[in-house]
């Protein structure tokens, strides 16, 4: 352990056992004053317990804490770190929907009470807000259970990085982009920055390697509950990261693209007016992957749903031809059924093509189970472990497999990739494709403009309608991003339909 | 028996509460009328088994589902079959028809105030209930309410010392469990019970599954109604007074997640043994009645409180 | 989809602003307007409420039953839900009429029992992460044997000084009208104002974020328990005072009569969603059910059904709006 | 303008414009049910023959507050008396005594309440349980074993008769109480409460109810396999039924019925009438309580329709007698015998 005296945290030898689960096997980190530290690592590499124990939500089994240079090993909790000025936004959100904003900065400061408690927590979060995320749009008042995921997220990092009676001096930050925009998340990246600039800690995590790399002053690599490596940031490529990592995979410079040159004579699947009008419409076909774009929350997720419900007596303005699927990336809130195994989060979608005779057979539930474990490759020794004992990203797996797993003609994907690592997240989109080469119709929204590569056209919205529709060939970031603010370029406006990629 | 077996099996503990009271039971007369006791016992549970499977599908669709209408069904049920029996045999079949009707009627009326006016459910049953009392106090002005001799001997029936119906309702909650572990609709109350939006998003059927799980519950009982209405020789007013807090209570004793998303069956039975056992055991004991409410309190709390596996 | 629009990039703030607060006052402003309607029924009907003696005489019973709601909410705030309300009140009206006249000291002591047990079994619930529902089901046995030891047959005798406080008259607006607003103050500053509600209120939503902030669950819990107690004391103490004896029955009813004012007030089960404002309206409107009942006349046979019809209007027309909102 | 010179009789003043108001604290079980017949009936009639203007009834769901509640809109209405069947005997003195202060006539009958001001129509139950023990006592011959289903834990009525029963029973030490248990005047509690300790129990003699509870008692034997032991019954028209369907298979069955009759209500009633028409009764009238015997059975059982409660229809002129021979201290008049269509 070196630097002990002018580090701000050292974990010395921290280990963590889960039932039969090695989550942490030994861990030393050290975070300096005033650095931003990103940690990466596969889904599962115990990342967010390592945070947890830092934060003092998790007691470790074994291993040491020091802050500032003092042992806090002995009673370390939530309360200890809060005063020591650590922080943590965790990777599932940590807001009371039922409270209001100000409200919420409340539950984190103990000491914001007495005359007046309200105007300065709302003092608080707009200055928070205003400077991270300048233009956010939210007002203090606002009930958080009524704002978007990316609202939310925005408000719980503000929340962080507030100051009352206690000093700010390391926030932590678990996937705070997985569900941001990309230009809030941008902002963020920015204010993390400046805000080390100001001698407070940022630790960073991320599956976005271009963030990590970009953003961040030194870069921690995790795998299977050990570091294993430590580099200045400046001194890495987004390969040598990955290889870090330990995942086999070339990274995002391989986005696949359409095999079969299959044309416009493919059956359309889903036709849909998005709720605010325009004057395109978003139309998808068999074998095709449509990539829904703009900023969150511009009825991208409406218009999913939409189509969602089309096929069960859904409301006008929408024809869908097949039978749907859903993936959203809201795992607690749309996608996960906290008491059961991993096995059956997976089956659930597919109880009618697993029963004999009316009732499900066990054989070829567990089966289907195992097939699906090795197919998207969920972290478990065995599918009957409960789902919650998943790391976030192997969690998301779960759910994309249950997708894929029911036979649906339409795949409805929701940000289906957050908090996926890359590796992970290639071999996903290469399924996508050979799910839409297979003949399936794939609409996928994401607001990382890497993935819309993924994708045959794009549609960008905004303000709930289609500004734009991009071939694949034409798409660029800046195209995209011109689009989401409503500025459509000419001369890809009406390419009709579909475009010859490849 | 180990830990992780046992917070699996969330009903052995009330199973095991039974056989100590029935233990102390027959301990404290010498032994006396050990098998008439459990005999007994079976009978009666069966009732609270019947109306708390159904509140056991209710309470397991999710947190705030709750029947409240089951004593008024049970009421109406008993007094409107009974009423068209006339103690004849002739108007059995009529009259189950009539009860089953009875249950049907008032699922849809739950169904239709929950999922069609959005009410809670608590406040939804409980007023549906209100109302079907008014209807058995205003049908039961100078109505017959004897059953018929056939279905009198059914319900006393017993084959070596075991209640038919007892045997019948073991044979019921038998399929329920099965059907809750291993069919579609099964899979289905639980994954809203865990996750509404994340079930209708997986393609469960909300509307269609929530409707049979309030009709299943009214529907049973409505056969308790009757059934009871038999067994104790005629429908009277108040003859399901106590089936309210009863249904609720062998359900989470059980086992059940009162939060919803799981279910117990077992538990049910081992509960309804449970309470009806800590009722003999007191009477036996002659408890006076302030005792008698203190001590059953405090023996569902403590069982609620071993049962529960994780302290915080 | 407005609201997603008007919150995302660069969108003006104040397009996100009016949802929330149309919601809030939505919530109290239905139950008001319900009332409303009650009272203006009520005074075509019988036109001699409409006076001094005429509202107090029909609000007499307002008392213990708001006192009985705001304990009600207290519990539903950490989306529990309490079934033993009913008999603790009969515990403290049988306690409260034995001993309080005659003595004031073993009196206070066991009523300050009665709301250490009450803040006890918050505890033990959090404690033991056990569902409230069983707890108190199995809690109101113990509540009811208790004041059926205590008072085996209704008696005892309220001090006078209580039952002269229930009865006072205060110039211009009868009593339970001033503790209504009072009790509604204190209840809106207590939940929604001071700054431990919002902790409180965040615990019935979702208690991993409040503990994760650093705050003891079983301190919140245990505080919503203790003031449920409290507030039940009171409404027990009214009662003693109204009805100037014990009965360990009396208090039964207001079980589910507390539990459907904090609803029908605005209240939700889950989710820590309350409002006290709601809870005190909630309690006049289940008051009034039963006096409409009286002046409509209806048959005897259909009383109960009137009553579940008045149920299901005022929530079912909350629930329309809410789907159209 | 009252009937005779001293006072006695039926008084005449004039109450044709007075209106009386009845607040049932629960409506939900058959004697209840019968009760409200007769006093449909009986303000009826007095409504036909302009006696009375107006009569109505408000039925509280078994809850003190609500039935409180409900008298303080009959005071704001302005009812010239209220008569009352009360849920507690003391936890409607406060409102009873408000409206005695606005000088409206107050009865309480059936469920009574311990207010002063209120004139009370009272069966005096620890006498029943006394006429019950007696029985008992005289048939086992001063020796056996008994068995008590009593009413609901913590109601006064429940405990006068209990009451009765202790006291007398303890005059003959060789009858032994081998059980008691709750009942709840319902018959399917009755019977669940009596199945359950009668596993344990050595041979029961008799049994002693307080009615509502006799035939679930009976159920309870038979499931049991028991022999059916001497039940002292209640009046509905199901166990004295049952009586008679016993008394056919075995005349010599021998017992009674005791219970308090829902006629009361009518009895109540013409109190009420006769304060308002300047008749002076006494705070508390006693009612003879209805005690049906063998002998009269069947003539009984033949008025009775199906789920009907036995009870004699009391018209104004016997409610007179019974306020005079009351204020006089004098043997109460026997209860008139019903008719049919009373029922
Ligand atoms: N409560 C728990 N019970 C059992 N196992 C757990 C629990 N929490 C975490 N684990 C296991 O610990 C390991 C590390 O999980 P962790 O959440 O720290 O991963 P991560 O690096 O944050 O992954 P991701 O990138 O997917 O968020 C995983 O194998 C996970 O299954
Ligand atoms: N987010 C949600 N959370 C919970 N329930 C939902 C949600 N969205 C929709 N539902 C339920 O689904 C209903 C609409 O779904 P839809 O009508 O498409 O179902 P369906 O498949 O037609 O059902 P069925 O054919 O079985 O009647 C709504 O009335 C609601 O009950
Ligand atoms: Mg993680
Ligand atoms: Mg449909």
């Amino acid at each position: 352990m070196s630097g002990a005296t002018d580090s701000l945290v050292v974990l010395g030898g921290i280990a963590k056992q889960f039932g039969a689960v090695r989550a942490l096997a030994g861990v030393d980190l050290t975070i300096l004053p005033g650095e931003v530290l990103a940690v990466v690592g596969h889904n599962g590499a115990g990342k967010s317990t390592l945070m947890q124990v830092l934060i003092g939500t998790l007691a470790p089994d074994t291993g040491s804490i020091a802050v500032a240079g003092r042992d806090e090993t002995a009673g370390y909790d939530v309360r200890r770190a809060h005063a020591l000025g650590i922080r943590c936004v965790f990777q599932e959100l940590s807001l009371c929907p039922n409270l209001r904003v100000f409200e919420n900065v409340r539950i984190l400061h103990h000491g914001l009470m007495g005359f007046g408690w309200p105007r300065r927590a709302r003092r608080l979060v707009r200055a928070a807000l205003d400077e991270i995320f300048p233009g956010h749009g939210i007002d203090a008042d606002a009930v958080v259970g009524d704002l978007s995921i990316g609202q939310r997220q925005m408000v719980e990092i503000a929340r962080a990085f507030t100051v009352t009676d206690q000093p700010v001096r390391l926030v932590i930050l678990d996937e705070p982009t997985s569900s941001l925009g990309a230009r809030a998340a941008e902002q963020l990246l920015r204010f993390t920055r400046r805000a080390a600039g100001r001698g407070i800690s940022c630790i960073f995590i991320s599956h976005r390697l271009r963030e990590v790399l970009e953003h961040t002053d030194r870069v921690v690599v995790m795998r299977d509950g050990q570091v294993v490596a430590r580099d200045r940031a400046a001194d890495l490529t987004e390969a040598l990261l990955v290889e870090r990592m330990g995942v086999m995979a070339d990274a995002a410079h391989a986005a696949s693209t359409r095999a079969n040159g299959a044309g416009a004579d493919l059956p359309v699947r889903v036709d849909i007016q998005p709720t605010a009008g325009g004057t395109i419409r978003l139309i998808a076909r068999a074998g095709e992957v449509v990539g829904l774009a703009g900023l969150d929350g511009h009825g991208q997720r409406d218009t999913l749903l939409q189509a969602f419900a089309a096929p069960r007596g859904g409301g006008p303005g929408a024809r869908v031809d097949g039978s749907v699927a859903y993936v959203s990336g809201d795992r607690p809130r749309e996608g996960v059924f906290p008491l059961w195994s991993i096995g059956r989060n997976v089956t659930i979608g597919l109880l009618r093509r697993l029963s004999r005779g009316g009732f499900l057979s066990p054989q070829a539930e567990s089966a289907t189970a195992d097939e699906w474990r090795l197919r998207v490759k969920v972290r478990t020794p065995d599918m009957n472990n409960p789902i919650l004992s998943l790391s976030g990203g192997n969690q998301q797996k779960v759910l994309i497999a249950r997708a894929f797993a029911c036979g649906a003609d339409i795949l409805l994907l929701d940000d289906p990739m957050r908090g996926v690592d890359v590796g992970t997240k290639q071999e996903l989109f290469e399924d996508i494709r050979a799910e839409a080469d297979a003949g399936k119709c794939v609409l996928l929204y994401t607001t990382e403009t890497q993935e819309l590569q993924h994708c045959d056209r794009v549609y960008v919205f905004y303000r709930g309608a289609i500004t734009e529709e991009i071939a694949r060939a034409a798409l660029t970031e800046d195209r995209v991003l011109r689009a989401s603010f409503g500025q459509t370029d000419d001369t890809g406006q009406h390419s009709g339909g579909r475009a010859d990629a490849a | 028996m180990n830990r992780r077996w046992l917070d699996a099996n969330p009903w052995v503990w009330s199973l095991i509460g039974a056989v100590l009271v029935w233990g102390l039971t027959v301990a404290s007369v010498e032994g006396r009328g050990g098998m008439e006791t459990l005999s007994t016992a079976l009978g009666f549970a069966t009732f609270y088994v019947i109306v708390g499977i159904g509140q056991m599908l209710v309470i397991s669709a999710g947190p705030g589902n709750i029947d409240l209408s089951i004593p008024s069904v049970m009421m109406l049920s008993g007094y409107l079959s009974m009423g068209v029996m006339h103690a004849q045999d002739a108007g059995l079949v009529l009259g189950v028809l009539v009860a089953l009707g009875v249950g049907l009627g008032a699922g849809i009326a739950n169904v239709v105030l929950i999922r069609g006016l959005n009410i809670p459910p608590m406040i939804a049953t409980l007023a549906a209930g209100f109302v079907m009392q008014s209807m058995t106090i205003a049908y039961s002005r100078g109505s017959t309410a004897k059953p018929a001799p056939l279905l009198l001997q059914f319900s006393l029936a017993r084959v070596l010392g075991v209640p038919v119906i007892a045997l019948l309702f073991l044979a019921v909650a038998g399929v329920v469990a099965f059907v809750l572990a291993r069919s579609s609709f099964g899979r289905s109350v639980l994954a809203i019970g865990q996750n509404a939006r994340a079930a209708y998003l997986a393609g469960v059927r909300i509307p269609r599954t929530m409707a049979a799980v309030y009709l299943v519950s009214s529907v049973l009982a409505s056969v308790a109604g009757l059934l009871l209405a038999a067994y104790s020789g005629g429908a009277s007013l108040n003859m399901a007074e106590d089936f309210l807090l009863m249904s609720i209570a062998v359900v989470v004793l059980g086992g059940t997640a009162i939060s919803g998303g799981q279910a117990t069956v077992a538990g049910v039975w081992s509960a309804s043994l449970f309470l009806y056992l800590i009722v003999t055991m007191l009477n036996v004991l002659g408890v006076g009645a302030g005792l008698r409410y203190v001590i059953t309190g405090l023996i569902i709390i403590g069982v609620l409180a071993v049962s529960k596996s994780r302290p915080a | 989809m407005q609201r997603e629009v008007a919150s995302a990039g660069g969108a003006p703030a104040s397009d996100a602003d009016p949802v929330p607060r149309r919601r809030f006052s939505g919530r109290v402003l239905l139950p008001a307007a319900a009332l409303a309607v009650m009272l203006a029924a009520i005074f075509v009907l019988q036109p001699r409420a409409m006076s001094y003696n005429g509202m107090r005489l029909l609000l007499g019973f307002s008392l213990p039953l708001m006192f009985a709601a705001m304990a009600q909410m207290c519990v539903i705030a950490a989306s529990d839900i309490d079934l033993g309300l009913g008999t603790y009140i009969g515990l403290v009206n049988s306690l409260s009429a034995l001993l309080l006249a005659d003595r004031p000291l073993l009196g206070v002591l066991s009523l300050v029992g009665c709301v250490l047990a009450y803040a006890g079994m918050g505890a033990f619930i959090e404690a033991r992460r056990l569902p409230s529902i069983v707890v108190t089901l199995g809690a109101s046995f113990v509540w009811l044997g208790l004041a059926l030891l205590v008072l085996p047959t209704p008696g005892g005798a309220s001090p006078a000084w209580l039952s002269a406080l229930v009865r006072l008259k205060p110039p211009l607006v009868p009593l339970s009208i001033v503790v209504a607003v009072l009790l509604a103050l204190v209840g809106h500053w207590l939940f929604m104002r001071s700054s431990y509600g919002v902790v409180l209120r965040g615990i019935g939503s979702t208690p991993q974020a409040v503990r994760r902030a650093g705050w003891s669950l079983l301190t919140a819990r245990t505080v919503l328990y203790g003031l449920a107690g409290v507030f039940g004391l009171i409404a027990g103490l009214v009662l003693t005072g109204l009805n100037t004896t014990g009965d360990a029955n009396f208090g039964a009813p207001y079980t589910l009569l507390s539990i459907s004012a904090v609803i029908v007030g605005g209240g939700e089960f889950f989710g820590g969603i309350v409002a006290p404002v709601g809870a005190v309206i909630g309690a006049f409107i289940m008051l009034l059910t039963g006096s409409l009942l009286s002046f409509m006349d209806v048959s005897t046979d259909w009383q109960l059904s009137v009553q579940g019809a008045i149920l299901i209007l005022v929530l079912g027309t909350r629930a329309f709006r809410r789907r159209r909102a | 303008s009252v009937g005779h010179a001293d006072g006695t009789g039926v008084a005449t003043g004039d109450t044709s414009g007075k209106k009386i108001a009845l607040s049932n604290s629960y409506a939900g079980n058959s004697w209840r049910q019968q009760m409200l017949k007769t006093w449909d009936r009986a303000t009826a009639d007095a409504i036909k023959d302009k006696v009375i203007k107006a009569a109505k009834v408000v039925n509280a769901n078994a809850s003190a507050p609500e039935q409180a509640n409900h008298i303080e809109s009959l005071i704001v209405e302005g009812w010239d008396a209220i008569v009352i069947n009360a849920a507690s005997p003391t936890a409607l003195n406060g409102v009873i005594q408000e409206a005695c202060d606005q000088h409206i006539v107050v009865v309480v009958f059936d469920g009574l309440a311990t207010a002063p001001c209120a004139y009370k129509v009272a069966y005096d139950y620890t006498a029943m349980g006394k006429m019950e023990a007696d029985f008992a006592i005289k048939k086992l011959g001063g020796k056996g074993n008994v068995l008590e289903v009593r009413g609901i834990a913590g109601v006064s009525v429940d405990d006068d008769i209990h009451k009765g029963l202790v006291d007398t029973f303890a005059t003959a030490p060789g009858i032994k109480v081998v059980g008691s248990v709750y009942g709840n005047w319902t018959q399917t509690i009755a019977q669940k409460e009596v199945a359950s300790v009668l596993p344990s129990l050595p041979p029961v003699n008799m049994v002693v109810t307080q009615g509502g509870d006799g035939w679930g008692t009976f159920q309870a034997f038979k499931a049991a396999g028991r022999p059916t032991p001497t039940i002292v019954f209640g009046n509905r028209q199901d166990e004295l039924k049952l009586w008679s369907d016993l008394l056919k298979a075995d005349p010599g069955y021998d017992t009674f019925s005791a219970s308090s009759a829902p006629g009361c209500a009518s009895v109540a009633f013409w109190v009420a009438q006769q304060v308002l028409a300047g008749k002076k009764v006494p705070n508390t009238i006693y009612l003879p309580l209805p005690r049906i015997e063998q002998a009269d059975l069947e003539s009984w059982l033949k008025v009775m329709p199906d789920g009907a409660v036995a009870t004699p229809v009391y018209s104004q002129a016997w409610t007179a007698d019974l306020i005079d021979a009351n204020a006089a201290g004098k043997p109460l008049p026997p209860s008139p015998v019903a008719k049919l269509g009373d029922m």
